[in-house]
C-alpha cells in the first residue's frame, strides 16, 4: 500500500515542473520567432520574479491580492456559489478602506490599519450579501448577478473618486481619492524592497480558510450544501443562511484584498484600481484545486509572472501583448498537466498491467 | 553607462556614451491618441542618438517595480507617460537622484523631477471652435472616452470653443467610459446625431474612429483628434486638431542633454507646435473659404497667445 | 459451446482488484443469476461485458466469435442490452427521449417523437406497464424508474440482457410482470444475465447460477441442483448463514409519533398525502406497504420537515412539529433511512468518515464551540464500520468507491448508531446481500425492543410481514387500513396495495 | 421623439446581434456542460479573423468563413484541454482570453502597423428589405440592418429545432445532464461536448465578426471589450434555450440603447450613473422572471469514465 503511494507523492512535483519546462519551451519558440534573445528573456523572467529580495517582494506583493480573491472564489465555491463577483467585492472593500484610511487622523498607526482592514473587508462582503440575497429571494443565478455587480461597482467607485471621495488638494484634475494617511500605510517587511506586511495577512486567511472548512461545522455544512442541497437539507442544516454566510466570507476576502492593496500599494482609490485581480483570482483558485496549498502556491505563480514579465519587458523589450501570450502558455500547460502523464501512453499501460497482474498471482 | 546630466550636449555623435531614455504608458502604444504620440516622440529622441525602452499598459500597481527596473537598469532619463503616476512617481524619483523623471502632465517639479503640461484644453477648444463653425442651424457633440485629465480638459476646451464662436449653441457632452469599446463610441454618437448635432468630435483613443464613423453613416461633419483618423470617414472628417506630445518630449530630451532643464512646470500647446491643425481633407470641400479662414485666424490667435482657455 | 463466454477476466481498480481470472458462461435462451455478497465484483463483471470498463486481462466470446468491447456502443451493437445497478436515466428529459436518446434507427436526423412514442406504448402494452412516454422523469416514482430502465433495453431489440439488481425496488406484483416478462423473453431466444440478492428468485426463476465471492467464482450450478436458500446463501458468504428473524412479541410503550388526518399537495395541487392518520408506539414497527408512488415518501418528507402539510398535524412524543424545520424534527432523536441514499444519505466525494458524520455533527461530542473533533469522530466512526461490517478501503477513501450494498451499510450505521427513539426506515435492506439484509432487520428489532418507535417503509411485502407488529396500506396517497400483523396476509395486502378493499376486512381506528 | 424611439430600437438590435450570435453557439456548449469562459477570447480572435480574411479575399462573406474556421482551430485547443486533458474549463477561459488579447494585438500591429489609419475593407453593408424599411417607426430600426443581423434572428428558431427536435440536439442536452448515462448508451460524451465546443467556437468567431465588420469597418485592439461575459450572462439569462438567449440579448441591447440615449440627451447626469444603467436594469430583469430551470446537472464536470 504505502510503497503504492509513493509514486503519487513524486508526480506531485513531476508535473508542475515539467508543465512550466514546457511552457518556457514554447514561450521560447515564440520569442525566437518574434525575432527576440529567448534566454535573455527567460533569465529576465526568473531574475525579475525571483532573483533578488526586491524581487521576490515584488512577487509576494501582487500574489497577495489575487491569493485573497482566489480565496474568495473557492470560499464560495465549496458552498455551491460560483462567485465570478470578487473583482466588484475588491472595489467595494477598497473603496470602504478608502473612506476610513483618509479619515480619523491621529488615530494609533496599529488601531488604524486594524479598522481599515476590517472596513475592507466588511465593504466586500456586504457587497457579497447582495448576491446571495438575490439568490435566495428571486433564486437570481449569481452568474449574471455577480458579474453584473461588477460593472456596477466600478462606475460607482468611479463615480466617488470624481465627485464625494475627490482629491481636491490634488495639483490636476485627475480623477483619484486623496491618498490614505502615512498612519494606516502597511508596514515594510524588508527595508530596500516594497515587501509589504499584506502577504501576511494573506497567509493567514489561507489558514483559517484551511481550519474553517476542514474543522469547523459551519466549514462542514457548507461543504455538504456545496456537494449536495438535498443532502444538507436531509441533515437539518440551514441552507439560506449558510450560503450567506459563504458569500459574505467570500466578498470579505475579496474586500479584504481590495484594502490590502490600497493601503500597502498604491494608496488612493483610482479608475484602473484592479489589475483584473478578481478574474485572475477565479483562476488561482481552481489552478490550486482550491485547497489551501494550492492557492497559495498558483498565487505566487501568478505574482510571479506579474512581476517577472515587467523585468522581461525591460530587458528584451518584448511588447506587453508577447507578454500575455506567454502567461497564458504558463497557465494553460499548468492546468492541463495531466497531459504530461506517460502513464496513459498505451505502451505504459500494458507494461504496468503485466506488472500488476504478476503482483497480485504472488 | 551612467553619466552626469551636463554631458557634452550631443550624445548622439559619441556612441561609447548613449543615454537611455525609458517611457512608462498607461496605455497601448497603438491607441492613435496620447501613447501613440508619446511613443513617436520617443521614437524622435532614439534619432538624437539615445538608446530607448518602453513598457505599455503599465498600472499604478507595478509603477513602483517598473521605474525601479528601469533606474536601476541604468536608465538616464525616464519619461512617465500621465499625471496619474505622479504620487508614485515623485516618491520613487526620491530613491534615484541621478535619474532624471519628466512626468507628462504632472504639476510638480523637484529636484530630479520636471513636469511638462500639454494643452489638451486647446486641443479641445479647437475642437470645440470648429464644430461650432460648421455645424449650422445644429447642435455640436463631443465624445469623451475615461475620464482623465487629457479628456476632462479637451472636453472643457470643448465647450468654451464651441461658446466662443456661438454663445447660443447647444453643446452635447458624454463620456463611453472606455478607451477601447468603439462600438459604444459609435452608438454615443449615433444618439447624439438623433438628438439634433450636425457636428461632432471624439477624443478617445482609438475609440474615436467609432465616432466618425457614425458621422459618416449621418452625413454629418466631424473633427479628428488625431493623424490618419480621416481615412474610416472620407466624408465626414473636415481636418483634425491634433494634439502631438511627441513635440514635447522631443524638446524635453533637447533640454535635458543641453543640461539646461525647465526650472519649473511649463506648458505647451499651439505656441510651442505641440497642438496644430491638420491640412483640411476633402470633407472640407464642403465648406466655403471664410469658415476655413476663421478656423486658421481662430488658431494664429491661440498660437500668440491672445486666447486662453480656462481648466477645471 | 455457450453463447456467451468470459474467460479468465481479471480487473483491478488501483490497487484494489474487483474482478481475479473469473470465467462466466452463459447458455443461450437461459436466465443465468449472477449472485456474490455486495462488493463482490457482479457489476464490475458486467459492466466489462457491456464495455463500460475494460478488462485488463480476459477474453469475451459471444456465439463462439471473439469480441473486443471497446465500449457500450459495441456492446449494443452486438445485441448486449443492461440495465444498470443505478439509474442511468435523464431525470429532465421526458421518458420518451430518455428512450431514444442515442437511438436513430428510426429516424436518423429528426427525433420523430410520436412514432417512437407508439412503438413504446406498443412496448408498454405487450409488457402491460404502463408509463407515459411524455411524463418527465424526474417526476416517476423509483419503481416506475426502474421499469423505464428495462423498457429503454428491451425497445432497442437486445439478444443480452443484463439485470443489475432490477428487482431491488420492484413491487411484488412488478416483480411478478418482470418475471412473467422475462420468461416470455427467453422463450423467444433471448438470453439473460440476472444480478440478484433475492435468493427466492434465484430459486424461482433461474436456470443456473454463478457465485462470486471477492472477484473470484466460487461455484457455478445448475439452479435444480440447489435445495434451499440457505445453501445458495452460505456459498456466497463461505459459512452458514441462518436467514430467521429472532423476534418475540412487542413491548409496546407510549405513543412516540403520531400522525393526525395529514394532508399534502404539491405544487400542481395534486393530493399525494389524504388524510392519514397513524400512531407509532415506543417499542414497535409500523409497516408501510404499497406500490411505490402512492404517498409514502410525501407522507415521510412530511414528517422530517422536508414538506410542509397542507393539513393535519403531527407530533413526536407529544410535542407538535407540524411545519418544523428538518433540524427541530431531528433533535427528537429521530433518525432516518431515506429512499435514495445517493440523492439524500450520501454524498459520494465525501469520504466514509465524513459521510458518517453527517448527521450527528451537531452533538457537543462531535466537538466543541462549533469545531469538529475529527480524531474523536474517525474513532467513533471505525467502530461504526465494523459493528456494521462497512466493506472500505479505509476511512479515508470517498463513499462513491463503495459498492452499492456498502454504501447502503454506511447509512443504515450512521443512522442506527444514534440510538433514535423514532426511526424511519426506507427500504433499509435495499439492494444490500442476503447476510447483510439478516443483519440489518435483526438490528431493527434490536432498535425496537430497545425501545425505539419504528416506520418501516417497504415494498417488499416480506420484509413488512417479517418485522412489522403492524401494517398500514397505502394506495393514491389515502390508508386503505391499518390492521395487527397477525390479521395480515400477503394476498390480503396484496389487494388491498392495488386499491381494492375486501368487504371481510375490518379496518381497525389507528389509535389502538 | 418618432426618431428617438426608431434609433432607440435601431440601436438595441445593433448591439444585441453580436450578443446573439455568439449566444446561440455558446447555448450548446453550455447545454453540453461546458462553461465557456473564453467566449470573450473566441470573439476577439473573430473580430480580427475576419478582417484580415476580408482583406485578403476582398470578400466579407470569405473573410467571415476565414474566421470561423481561425475560432475553430482555437475552439478545437480549448476542447483538447477541457474534454480530453480534463483540465478545468475556467482556467482554460481565462488563459484563452488572454492569448486571445495578445495575439491579436501582435499579429494587428505585424499586419496593419501602429497608429496607421486601418485598412479599407470589405464589410457588411445594411441591406434595406424592400418594403418593410418603409414601415414608420420600426421600419428603419428593424429592416435596415447587415444580412448577418437577420440571419441572426432567422436562425433563433432553426436552433430551437435543433436543440428539441432532433438527434443532436438530443444527445447535447443528455450529455450535459448526466454523462455517465450517455455512456451507457453507447454515445461518446467526448464527441459530444467536443462537438459543441468546435460549433460554439464558431459562432463565438462569427460574433467578434459581426462587431468588427457588422457595427464597424475596421479592428482595434481589445475592441470585444467585455461583451464575451455579457453572452455567457446572456445564455444564463435566457436558461439555455434560443428563445429565451434572443430576449436577454436584446434586454440587454435596449440597456445599452437606453445609456447611449441618456448620454447624449442629458450632459447633466455623471457618465457613471448612465454606464451603471445597463446592468441594473438587468439584474432587476432576472430578479423579476423567476424560474425553476436550473444549469445542466454536469455543469464543469469533466467526464470521468471509471
Ligand atoms: N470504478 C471503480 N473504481 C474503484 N473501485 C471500484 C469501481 N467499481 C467497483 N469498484 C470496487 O470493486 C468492488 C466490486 O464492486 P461491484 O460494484 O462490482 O460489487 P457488486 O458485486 O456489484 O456489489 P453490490 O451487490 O453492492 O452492487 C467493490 O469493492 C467496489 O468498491
Ligand atoms: N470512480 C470510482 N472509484 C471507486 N469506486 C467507484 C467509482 N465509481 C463507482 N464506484 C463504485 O464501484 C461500484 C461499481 O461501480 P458502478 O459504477 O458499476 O456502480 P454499481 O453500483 O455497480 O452500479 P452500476 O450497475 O450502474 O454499475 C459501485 O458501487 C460504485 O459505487
Ligand atoms: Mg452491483
Ligand atoms: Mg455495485
Amino acid at each position: 500500500m504505502r510503497s503504492k503511494l509513493k509514486p503519487e507523492k513524486i508526480f506531485q512535483l513531476y508535473f508542475p515542473i515539467v508543465a512550466i519546462l514546457a511552457a518556457l519551451l514554447l514561450t521560447a519558440i515564440v520569442i525566437s520567432v518574434m525575432g527576440f534573445n529567448f534566454v535573455e528573456a527567460i533569465q529576465a523572467l526568473f531574475v525579475g520574479a525571483f532573483g533578488s529580495l526586491g524581487a521576490i517582494g515584488e512577487t509576494l506583493n501582487k500574489a497577495t491580492p489575487v491569493i485573497l480573491t482566489g480565496l474568495s472564489y473557492a470560499i464560495a465555491q465549496k458552498c455551491g456559489i460560483i462567485n465570478l463577483g470578487a473583482e466588484g467585492q475588491l472595489y467595494m472593500g477598497a473603496l470602504a478602506a478608502t473612506i476610513v484610511g483618509t479619515n480619523l487622523n491621529g488615530t494609533p498607526s496599529v488601531i488604524h490599519i486594524t479598522i481599515t482592514l476590517i472596513a475592507g473587508f466588511l465593504g466586500g462582503a456586504l457587497y457579497g450579501i447582495i448576491v446571495g440575497l438575490l439568490k435566495n429571494l428571486f433564486d437570481a443565478s449569481e452568474l449574471i448577478t455577480t458579474i453584473m455587480l461588477n460593472y456596477i461597482a466600478m462606475a460607482f467607485c468611479g463615480w466617488c473618486i470624481s465627485f464625494p471621495l475627490k482629491d481636491t488638494e490634488a495639483t490636476s484634475n485627475f480623477p483619484q481619492s486623496r491618498a490614505v494617511l502615512e498612519s494606516v500605510q502597511l508596514p515594510r517587511l524588508i527595508s530596500g524592497t516594497r515587501l509589504h506586511a499584506g502577504i501576511i495577512l494573506a497567509v493567514l486567511a489561507i489558514v483559517f480558510y484551511y481550519v474553517f472548512l476542514k474543522y469547523t461545522k459551519k466549514g462542514f455544512e457548507m461543504r455538504t450544501i456545496g456537494l449536495s442541497r438535498s443532502v444538507a437539507q436531509n441533515a437539518g442544516m440551514r441552507l439560506s443562511t449558510t450560503s450567506l454566510l459563504a458569500i459574505f466570507i467570500a466578498g470579505g476576502f475579496a474586500g479584504l484584498g481590495g484594502a490590502i492593496e490600497l493601503l500597502g500599494v498604491q494608496f488612493r482609490l483610482i479608475n484602473a484600481f484592479s489589475l483584473n485581480f478578481g478574474f485572475d483570482g477565479i483562476a488561482v483558485a481552481l489552478l490550486g484545486n482550491s485547497n489551501a496549498l494550492g492557492i497559495g502556491l498558483s498565487g505566487i505563480l501568478f505574482g510571479a509572472l506579474r512581476s517577472g514579465s515587467n523585468r522581461m519587458q525591460m530587458i528584451t523589450k518584448l511588447p506587453v501583448a508577447v507578454i500575455y501570450m506567454i502567461q497564458s502558455f504558463i497557465i494553460l500547460f499548468v492546468i492541463g498537466r495531466s497531459m504530461f502523464d506517460f502513464r496513459k501512453l498505451r505502451v505504459y499501460k500494458r507494461f504496468a498491467k503485466r506488472k500488476m497482474l504478476q503482483g497480485e498471482k504472488t | 553607462s551612467k553619466q552626469p546630466k551636463t554631458s557634452d550636449p550631443s550624445g548622439s555623435e559619441a556612441p561609447g556614451t548613449k543615454h537611455k531614455v525609458a517611457l512608462i504608458l498607461s496605455g497601448p502604444v497603438s491607441d492613435m491618441s496620447w501613447n501613440a504620440t508619446a511613443y513617436n516622440g520617443l521614437k524622435e529622441i532614439e534619432k538624437l542618438g539615445a538608446e530607448i525602452a518602453y513598457q505599455e499598459n503599465v498600472d499604478n500597481s507595478s509603477l513602483a517595480d517598473v521605474i525601479n527596473n528601469y533606474a536601476t537598469g541604468g536608465y538616464d532619463l525616464i519619461f512617465l507617460s500621465t499625471n496619474g503616476y505622479e504620487d508614485i512617481g515623485l516618491k520613487e524619483a526620491k530613491n534615484y537622484p541621478d535619474v532624471t523623471f519628466f512626468i507628462i502632465n504632472g504639476a510638480t517639479t523637484v529636484d530630479n523631477v520636471i513636469s511638462v503640461q500639454v494643452a489638451d484644453e486647446q486641443q479641445g477648444f479647437l475642437m470645440g471652435a470648429i464644430s461650432a463653425l460648421v455645424a449650422g442651424e445644429g447642435q455640436v457633440g463631443f465624445v469623451g472616452g475615461m475620464e482623465i485629465t487629457p479628456i476632462i480638459n479637451g472636453s472643457a476646451g470643448f465647450e468654451a470653443g464651441a461658446k466662443h464662436v456661438n454663445e447660443s449653441i447647444a453643446i452635447n457632452s458624454a463620456m463611453t467610459g472606455s478607451m477601447t469599446d468603439v462600438n459604444a463610441a459609435k452608438e454615443t454618437a449615433k444618439a447624439m446625431v438623433g438628438k439634433g448635432v450636425t457636428a461632432i468630435s471624439p477624443m478617445a483613443d482609438n475609440a474615436s474612429l467609432g465616432v466618425l464613423e457614425a458621422a459618416e453613416e449621418a452625413g454629418i461633419f466631424a473633427v479628428a483628434s488625431g493623424l490618419n483618423q480621416e481615412t474610416v470617414a472620407p466624408k465626414a472628417v473636415i481636418i483634425a486638431v491634433v494634439k502631438d506630445t511627441a513635440i514635447a518630449y522631443k524638446a524635453a530630451y533637447q533640454d535635458y542633454i543641453s543640461g539646461n532643464l525647465p526650472k519649473e512646470t511649463k506648458k505647451m500647446g499651439a505656441t510651442e507646435g505641440v497642438v496644430f491643425l491638420s491640412d483640411w481633407y476633402e470633407a472640407a470641400s464642403a465648406l466655403n473659404q471664410e469658415t476655413k479662414d476663421a478656423v486658421k485666424a481662430l488658431y494664429d490667435d491661440m498660437a500668440a497667445g491672445k486666447i486662453t482657455v480656462e481648466i477645471p | 459451446m455457450a453463447y456467451l463466454d468470459m474467460k479468465n477476466v481479471s480487473k483491478s481498480f488501483g490497487t484494489l482488484v474487483a474482478l481475479d481470472n473469473v470465467s462466466l458462461s452463459v447458455q443461450k435462451g437461459t436466465i443465468h443469476a449472477l449472485l456474490g455478497e455486495n462488493g463482490a465484483g457482479k457489476s464490475t463483471l458486467m459492466n466489462i461485458l457491456y464495455g463500460m470498463y475494460q478488462q485488463n486481462e480476459g477474453t469475451i466470446y459471444l456465439d463462439n466469435e471473439e469480441i473486443d468491447i471497446k465500449d457500450s456502443k459495441t456492446a449494443l451493437d452486438h445485441g448486449i442490452g443492461m440495465v444498470h445497478q443505478h439509474f442511468t436515466l435523464v431525470p429532465p428529459l421526458t421518458v420518451i427521449e430518455n428512450v431514444i436518446l442515442g437511438y436513430d434507427k428510426i429516424s436518423r436526423v429528426g427525433l420523430q417523437l410520436q412514432k417512437a412514442a407508439k412503438r413504446f406504448e406498443e412496448l408498454c402494452q405487450r409488457f402491460n406497464m404502463d408509463i407515459s412516454p411524455w411524463a418527465v422523469v424526474e417526476d416517476l416514482s423509483i419503481g416506475q424508474q426502474q421499469r423505464l430502465e428495462i423498457l429503454k433495453a428491451l425497445f432497442r431489440d437486445v439478444s443480452l440482457l443484463i439485470l443489475d439488481e432490477p428487482t431491488a425496488v420492484l413491487t411484488p406484483q412488478e416483480t411478478e410482470t418482470l418475471f412473467s416478462l422475462l420468461k416470455q423473453l427467453t422463450d423467444e431466444g433471448l438470453t439473460i444475465i440476472f444480478i440478484t440478492h433475492k435468493l427466492a428468485e434465484v430459486m424461482n426463476i433461474c436456470d443456473c447460477c454463478t457465485v462470486l465471492r471477492n472477484g473470484r467464482v466460487v461455484s457455478e450450478v445448475a439452479v435444480s441442483e440447489i435445495e434451499s436458500k440457505e445453501q445458495l446463501a452460505s456459498m456466497m458468504v463461505g459459512s452458514n448463514v441462518d436467514l430467521i428473524i429472532h423476534k418475540e412479541e412487542a413491548q409496546t410503550g407510549d405513543v412516540i409519533l403520531s400522525v393526525e388526518e395529514l394532508c399534502f399537495d404539491d405544487e400542481d395541487r395534486v393530493r399525494r398525502v389524504d388524510d392519514i392518520s397513524l400512531a407509532v408506539k415506543s417499542g414497535e414497527i409500523l409497516g408501510v406497504c404499497g406500490v411505490d408512488g402512492n404517498g409514502q415518501s410525501e407522507l415521510i418528507r412530511c414528517i422530517m420537515g422536508l414538506l410542509h402539510p397542507t393539513g393535519g398535524s403531527i407530533s413526536i412524543c407529544g410535542e407538535d412539529v407540524t411545519g418544523k424545520t428538518t433540524r427541530e424534527v431531528l433533535n427528537h432523536h429521530v433518525s432516518h433511512i431515506p429512499e435514495d441514499r445517493l440523492k439524500m444519505a450520501m454524498i459520494k466525494e465525501f469520504t466514509v468518515n465524513e459521510n458518517l458524520a453527517l448527521m450527528a455533527y451537531r452533538d457537543q461530542q462531535y466537538g466543541r464551540f462549533g469545531f469538529m473533533n475529527w480524531k474523536w469522530i474517525t474513532e467513533q466512526n471505525i467502530k461504526i464500520c465494523e459493528e456494521y461490517n462497512v466493506k472500505t478501503q479505509g476511512m479515508h477513501v470517498p463513499a462513491g468507491t463503495l459498492s452499492g450494498g456498502n454504501q447502503q451499510k454506511m447509512v443504515v450505521g450512521r443512522e442506527l448508531d444514534r440510538e433514535p427513539t423514532l426511526l424511519i426506515a426506507v427500504h433499509p435492506s435495499r439492494g444490500l446481500d442476503v447476510g447483510a439484509t439478516k443483519y440489518i432487520q435483526n438490528r431493527l428489532i434490536q432498535e425496537r425492543d430497545r425501545g425505539a418507535a419504528i416506520l418501516l417503509v417497504s415494498t417488499e411485502l416480506d420484509e413488512i410481514l417479517e418485522l412489522s407488529d403492524r401494517i398500514i396500506v397505502l394506495y393514491r396517497g389515502r390508508a386503505m387500513s391499518t390492521m395487527q400483523r397477525k390479521a395480515a396476509t400477503r394476498e390480503h395486502l396484496g389487494l388491498l396495495m392495488a386499491g381494492i378493499s375486501p368487504k371481510n376486512t375490518t379496518v381497525t381506528p389507528v389509535t389502538m | 421623439m418618432i426618431d428617438t424611439i426608431t434609433s432607440f430600437l435601431a440601436s438595441d438590435i445593433r448591439t444585441a446581434t453580436p450578443l446573439l450570435i455568439a449566444g446561440l453557439g455558446i447555448l450548446f456548449s453550455s447545454r453540453a456542460g461546458i462553461v465557456n469562459v473564453g467566449t470573450e477570447g473566441f470573439m476577439l480572435v473573430g473580430a480580427l479573423a475576419g478582417v484580415v480574411g476580408s482583406w485578403l479575399t476582398n470578400s466579407s462573406l470569405l473573410g467571415s468563413l476565414f474566421a470561423m474556421g481561425v475560432t475553430v482551430l482555437l475552439a478545437a485547443i480549448f476542447a483538447f484541454f477541457v474534454v480530453y486533458l480534463r483540465a478545468d474549463q475556467t482556467v482554460v477561459g481565462v488563459a484563452i482570453n488572454t492569448f486571445a488579447l495578445g495575439a491579436t494585438t501582435t499579429l494587428n500591429r505585424i499586419l496593419f502597423g501602429m497608429n496607421t489609419s486601418p485598412p479599407l475593407i470589405n464589410v457588411f453593408d445594411v441591406v434595406p428589405i424592400p418594403g418593410l424599411s418603409k414601415i414608420p417607426i420600426i421600419g428603419d430600426a428593424l429592416f435596415s440592418q447587415p444580412l448577418l443581423t437577420y440571419l441572426a434572428f432567422l436562425s433563433v428558431p432553426i436552433a430551437w429545432f435543433v436543440m428539441y427536435k432532433t438527434h443532436i440536439g438530443l444527445k447535447v442536452r443528455a450529455v450535459g445532464e448526466n454523462p455517465r448515462a450517455c455512456d451507457t448508451l453507447g454515445i461518446s460524451v467526448t464527441k459530444v461536448r467536443t462537438g459543441a465546443i468546435l460549433f460554439s467556437g464558431a459562432l463565438a468567431g462569427l460574433g467578434g465578426v459581426f462587431i468588427s465588420m457588422g457595427q464597424l469597418s475596421f479592428f482595434t485592439e481589445d475592441m470585444v471589450s467585455g461583451r464575451g461575459y455579457m453572452v455567457l450572462a446572456a445564455v444564463v439569462f435566457g436558461r439555455n434555450n434560443p428563445v429565451g438567449v434572443m430576449l436577454a440579448t436584446l434586454i440587454f441591447g435596449a440597456g445599452d440603447a437606453l445609456m447611449y440615449q441618456i448620454q447624449a440627451a442629458m450632459s447633466g447626469v455623471p457618465y457613471q450613473f448612465s454606464m451603471m444603467l445597463p446592468y441594473l436594469i438587468t439584474l432587476i430583469a432576472v430578479c423579476a422572471f423567476k424560474s425553476k430551470t436550473r444549469p445542466p446537472a454536469a455543469t464543469g464536470i469533466p467526464y470521468v469514465k471509471e
